[in-house]
């Protein structure tokens, strides 16, 4: 594995490897409990409470799993965390947890969590890897974010329940109905791509000999 | 009842025949020079067995043929050997030809029979005699005729079809043939009968030529089993397989050849010239070519040397229009444009079509939308549109498990495309790159 | 000599007149009687609600699709057939949303014309039905002088429209199906019902399509498929339980049926490019719709019915494969 | 019967487990690329589910009522090595079935559509039979969403997609517009 600073292995996971958005992992609860901003930032908070406990753990114990059970002992560790955090929310916030439903304990085979576990909990020490988990965790969670802002601002014409616009505002509702979860993460991955792109177009426009870039400016 | 004579899909391209249709053939005068390229036909090329100063009289072989699938060439005018080099090829390419300057005021005097008459002539010797004046299908394709009469002893052979289809827009050299010389072509169907040993032929013509139906069957003789039958005008009536189907109902199996269903096909132009080169005796050195489109002046049929270059051929026609734009070999839906005028008449040239801006296909193209016209013209159902897709992806090898190999570029996919997508192009260049890749 | 001429192409050197381009606008041309009559009978919204989803379908194609494609007359169909498909009294920024949603998430992102899996103008619909419902299903009744724009056409862009009041009127369909009140069939047949743009006049739409078909410009089976169908299954149902379910005709002359049939279910790019495929595409079409109208939750279903049946092409395509001459046929021993 | 069936489609197509409810995202971004995995993927998918929907009904009668806070581990654990058990069996008794399903098999353990069925046939009271008709609706559905979008994503292989495009964001639109097509049964049979 490349050497990597600790500032690395937690910026890493929020942007450039962000779980959502470049690795297409955790789509799961990114598209199904993304239609309010409220919705997201609980299932965020819940999943990074998962993701960084089971890292502590996994990465505390990484020694004394065999390595053959290594999949189910980290699937049972998350699992137990899940049912903490299912309680928990169930206790504090019964409203958003009713709204989410089902997908709270869904957060057990939520592919990302498990993909931290076995790509970097198990094979680091526990600071380096709770730096990691936190970083994906606040991906997942800025991602889950970018989703339900856009989903709610159109769809209900208000952020965090706060109206935006207005009492004449024409809610789109489809974005907060299942086709537009995918319709929102699909537009975000055609901006980042084209962000990318023109990022791209400049770097190389900034390679060239310095006649050539002024030519082509000209 | 009996079958309606017909075979499923194809195309209903313009007639565009009556430009020619009611020219009798006439003989164009000897040009100033001949050119005979090696290969005319399919198969190895000829070799050349003259040089240079070298004096031929008309029907003096040049060529002689290379292997068994090959076939010698002749002389079509009596001259000196100038040069054996590159020269313009009709297909684009430069290839080896023989060039001979027509001895000027020269009256090319008839001169003896070099070919045998045929009656009393064994089949063997009757093979051996084609073979030797250098005949080949005239239909286009020209492959040697006498590989076609001596069938391999596995294939049971039990009709020759004659095709009078003549199917192309255009064209109208077969039609002529049929109309002024229906003896010569009974004649034919005897001879190759006999080499056959058949005892049924069937003449299948497109029912938009009445006279030349009305011709052979007041010259069909009583002695042999052969009958005339009128067919549907469709395109491509006149490709080997249709036309059996249209005719006997029997399909050649996807990869195998009609002699595969016990039929042997002969163009009614090749037929007519078995007959005229025992006639005459002299060798395939003359074949009728149609000179026609709204390009040209004088469109006719006309009798022409093999190897006259193109543009002494137009010029026999009275040249070119200021609008014409394209000059194709053969008929505009399978012709290829040739580049340089300079290119010579073959043997296998049906007709110089010259195409103006009006006939012309427009160049720009659409992307396709699907309409599933090209699967509804293709005559040997396969998908062109799928193939089409592929073919643009160079994804070769999935169009060969969806039979590219059965497709025969009768261009009536790309002639009924309205996004104008030069399919049959693709195809081409698709069965060429399989070609490669099964080679390599 | 080298040659005068100077075009050397493939072969073959001839063509069909048609062309893509023709063939697009030959629709879009066909629809002018359409037009009209929805025109006639609706009023001055018409031409503003076509040419909102117009605008926002060409502005859309012309932002992000190929250089040149507007030519093709490809953007021009989805908006009109859009605006057809859409109550006349909607706010243009809906139509104009619902165009751009059509050709840019329906057709520029799968490569532009003849790429594209669903057919685009449907597309948009659906997205406006989803999204604004109760725009999409506020038909206005005709009360006035014809000069009145019905409905609230200029509502401000993402604003609510503003006349949600008495001006309603139900459609057929939603009167058979919510309150078994059967609706006359001269009424349905030259349109003077409630409904979309293009809903009415089933008659007109008819004879435009048959216009078409005639010009092999659209496959007549695809929309024999879709009638026969369902005039069958609505005759059998009809027989079980009159009162609930409206008769065949009745069926297929209410709702977007005959517009659907016509004009997008036959959209070339997203139907099957065999005749037994289009056959198939057409009965499938038809069960839906009669399946949706008549247990679905809501009353109309063509729109949905034919998305469903576009996103089956491509196996229609696969099954429907044309098998190659001879490759059954067995030699003679 | 009439419930039953009606269960059956209604997770099949009304709401679709992938379409409508997002479950089984993985596979169906991941493996739909070519119609013939997308069916193996399909078939592997109705048979776990099958597995699932009976060890979720076991598990809720005779368990789970003395231990409810064990739901999730125990669901997880108990599908996972059903899973792992069926996988060895089908290794020693049919290797060419195996071949065709088994390298599917540990992906679709770590599904959220295993789960989640196991949670909503929880959450909804389904009996065993309820729950057998919900797992083959749902695997159906699973299988019907897979290979539509499977022979979609072939087909916009011999297109040109805009580069920007290309990959996943192609997958979501394509998801979304079928989502929305789905919708068309929404309240299907719900008024009869």
């Amino acid at each position: 594995m490349r050497q990597t600073t600790p500032q690395m292995d937690f910026l890493r996971g929020i942007w450039r490897e962000n779980p959502v958005l470049i690795q297409m992992l955790g789509l799961c609860p990114a598209l199904a409990v993304t239609n309010t901003v409220a919705n997201s930032i609980a299932m965020g908070v819940a999943t990074f409470f998962v993701l960084l406990g089971s890292s502590l753990l996994v990465s505390t114990f990484k020694r004394w799993v065999p390595h053959e059970v290594r999949i189910s002992t980290y699937v049972l560790i998350i699992a137990t965390f899940v049912t903490i955090a299912d309680m928990l929310l169930e206790a504090v916030v019964p409203t958003v947890h009713k709204a989410l439903g089902a997908f709270v304990g869904l957060i057990v085979v939520n592919c990302m969590i498990l993909s931290r576990q076995e790509a970097f909990a198990s094979k680091q020490p526990i600071g380096r890897s709770l730096l990691d988990a936190a970083g994906t965790g606040f991906g997942f969670i800025l991602a889950l974010l970018m989703m339900g802002a856009v989903r709610e601002v159109l769809g209900n014409g208000t952020f965090l329940g706060i109206s935006l616009f207005g009492p004449n505002f024409e809610p789109w509702v489809i974005m907060i109905l299942p086709p537009g979860g995918f319709l929102t993460l699909g537009l975000w991955l055609l901006v980042l791509s084209w962000i990318q792109r023109r990022r791209a177009e400049s770097a190389k426009v900034a390679d060239w000999p310095a006649g050539v870039a002024q030519r082509r400016a000209a | 009842m009996p079958r309606r004579p017909r075979f499923r899909h194809g195309v209903h391209p313009p007639d565009l025949k009556e430009l020619t249709a009611g020219i009798p053939i006439r003989r164009m005068p000897f040009p100033k020079k001949i050119v005979l390229p090696l290969r005319q036909h399919a198969g190895n090329p000829a070799k050349a067995i003259v040089r240079p100063g070298d004096h031929v009289e008309r029907g003096d072989k040049v060529g002689e043929a290379d292997g068994y699938i090959s076939s010698p060439i002749h002389a079509s005018a009596a001259g000196t050997v100038e040069e054996v080099g590159l020269w313009p090829h009709p297909d684009g390419s430069y290839a080896t030809a023989v060039r001979i300057a027509v001895e000027p005021y020269s009256a090319q005097a008839p001169r003896p029979r070099i070919i045998p008459d045929w009656p009393g002539l064994s089949r063997e010797e009757l093979i051996e005699a084609v073979r030797q004046a250098g005949v080949v299908g005239l239909g286009g394709a020209a492959f040697p005729t006498h590989v076609k009469l001596a069938p391999p002893k596995d294939a049971t052979i039990d009709v020759l079809v004659v095709n009078g289809c003549e199917c192309e827009p255009f064209l109208t050299a077969d039609h002529r043939t049929m109309v002024e010389y229906p003896e010569r072509v009974f004649t034919g169907i005897r001879i190759m009968m006999q080499c056959l040993g058949v005892d049924r032929a069937m003449i299948g013509v497109e029912k938009n030529k009445a006279d030349a139906i009305a011709a052979l069957e007041a010259a069909r003789p009583d002695d042999i089993y052969v009958t005339v039958h009128p067919l549907t005008v469709k395109y491509p009536q006149g490709a080997e397989k249709m036309l059996i189907s249209s005719l006997l109902n029997r399909d050649v199996p996807s990869g195998k050849l009609p002699m595969h269903v016990g039929v042997i096909v002969q163009n009614v132009a090749s037929v007519a010239t078995i007959a005229e080169v025992f006639e005459t005796g002299l060798p395939l050195i003359e074949r009728i070519v149609t000179v026609t489109g709204y390009g040209v002046r004088q469109p006719a049929n006309l009798i022409v040397p093999v190897g006259t270059k193109t543009s002494d051929l137009i010029e026999a026609c009275g040249g070119l229009t200021p609008d014409a734009k394209e000059v194709v070999f053969g008929g505009p839906m399978m012709g290829a444009a040739v580049a340089n005028l300079d290119a010579p008449v073959l043997k296998g040239t049906t007709g110089v079509v010259v195409l103006t801006d009006d006939d012309c296909r427009p160049a720009e193209s659409y992307p396709c939308i699907k309409c599933g016209h090209c699967i509804d013209a293709c005559p040997v159902f396969i998908n062109p549109q799928l193939l089409g897709s592929l073919a643009l992806v160079e994804r070769y090898q999935e169009m060969d498990d969806h039979h590219l190999a059965d497709c025969m570029l009768c261009g009536c996919c790309s002639y009924t495309c309205p996004s104008n997508i030069p399919l049959s192009q693709l195809f081409q260049a698709a069965k060429a790159a399989l070609r490669k890749s099964k080679a390599a | 000599m080298t040659s005068p001429h100077r075009l050397i192409t493939a072969s073959p050197h001839l063509g069909v007149p048609d062309s893509t381009p023709k063939i697009m606008w030959s629709v879009v041309g066909s629809l002018v009687p359409v037009i009209a009559t929805a025109t006639w009978i609706f009023g001055p919204s018409v031409p503003l609600v076509l040419l909102a989803a117009t605008a926002g379908a060409i502005l859309t194609e012309r932002a992000f699709g190929r250089r040149g494609s507007l030519g093709d007359g490809s953007a021009a169909i989805t908006g009109v057939l859009l605006g057809l498909s859409l109550p006349a009294g909607l706010p243009l920024w809906m139509a104009f949303v619902g165009g751009a949603f059509g050709i840019g998430f329906g057709k520029v992102i799968f490569g532009g014309l003849g790429q594209n899996a669903f057919n685009p103008a449907l597309l948009g619909r659906a997205f406006l039905q989803a999204a604004f419902p109760v725009a999409m299903t506020t038909w206005p009744a005709r009360t006035g002088s014809w000069w009145t724009l019905a409905g609230d056409n200029l509502a401000w862009p993402f604003a609510s429209p503003l006349v949600v009041d008495a001006l309603t009127g139900a459609t057929p369909l939603g009167l058979m199906k919510f309150e078994q009140v059967p609706t006359g069939l001269w009424d349905l047949a030259v349109g003077t019902t409630g409904g979309s743009i293009g809903e009415t006049a089933g008659v007109v739409i008819l004879v435009c399509g048959g216009y078409l078909a005639l010009r092999n410009y659209l496959d007549w089976r695809i929309p024999a498929g879709i009638f026969l169908t369902v005039a069958i299954l609505a005759a059998l149902l009809q027989a079980v339980d009159g009162v609930r379910y409206a008769g065949p005709m009745a069926m297929l002359f209410s709702g977007g049926l005959m517009l659907g049939a016509m004009y997008m279910a036959t959209d070339m790019v997203t139907s099957p490019v065999t005749h037994v495929g289009s056959w198939i595409f057409g009965m499938g079409i038809g069960v839906l719709v009669v399946i949706i109208r008549y247990w679905g939750g809501l009353a109309e279903g063509v729109m949905y019915a034919i998305l469903l049946m576009n996103s089956l092409v491509p196996f229609i395509n696969r099954a429907t494969q044309p098998r190659a001459f001879g490759a059954r046929t067995r030699l003679q021993p | 019967m009439g419930d039953l069936i009606w269960i059956l489609l209604s997770a099949m197509v009304v709401n679709n487990f992938t379409l409508a409810l997002f479950l089984g995202l993985c596979p169906f971004m991941g493996v739909s690329a070519r119609v013939e995995t997308a069916l193996r993927m399909g078939a592997a998918n109705v048979f776990v589910l099958t597995v699932t929907s009976l060890s979720a009904w076991f598990l809720n009668t005779f368990v789970l009522p003395y231990a409810p806070y064990l739901r999730l581990i125990s669901f997880i654990v108990v599908i996972a090595s059903l899973v792992q058990i069926v996988e060895i069996v089908i290794k020693k008794v049919s290797p060419a079935l195996f071949r065709q399903l088994g390298i599917f098999l540990p992906l679709i353990t770590t599904n959220c559509a295993i789960l989640g069925l196991a949670i909503f046939q929880t959450n909804r009271g389904y009996g065993l039979l309820e729950g057998l008709f919900f797992a083959v609706g749902a695997g159906l559905g699973l299988t019907l969403a897979l290979v539509l979008m499977a022979s979609i994503r072939e087909n916009t292989e011999l297109s040109s997609v805009p580069e920007l495009a290309k990959g996943m964001a192609l997958v979501l639109i394509i998801a979304g517009s079928l989502s929305l097509a789905f919708m068309g049964f929404a309240g299907l049979l719900s008024s009869s």
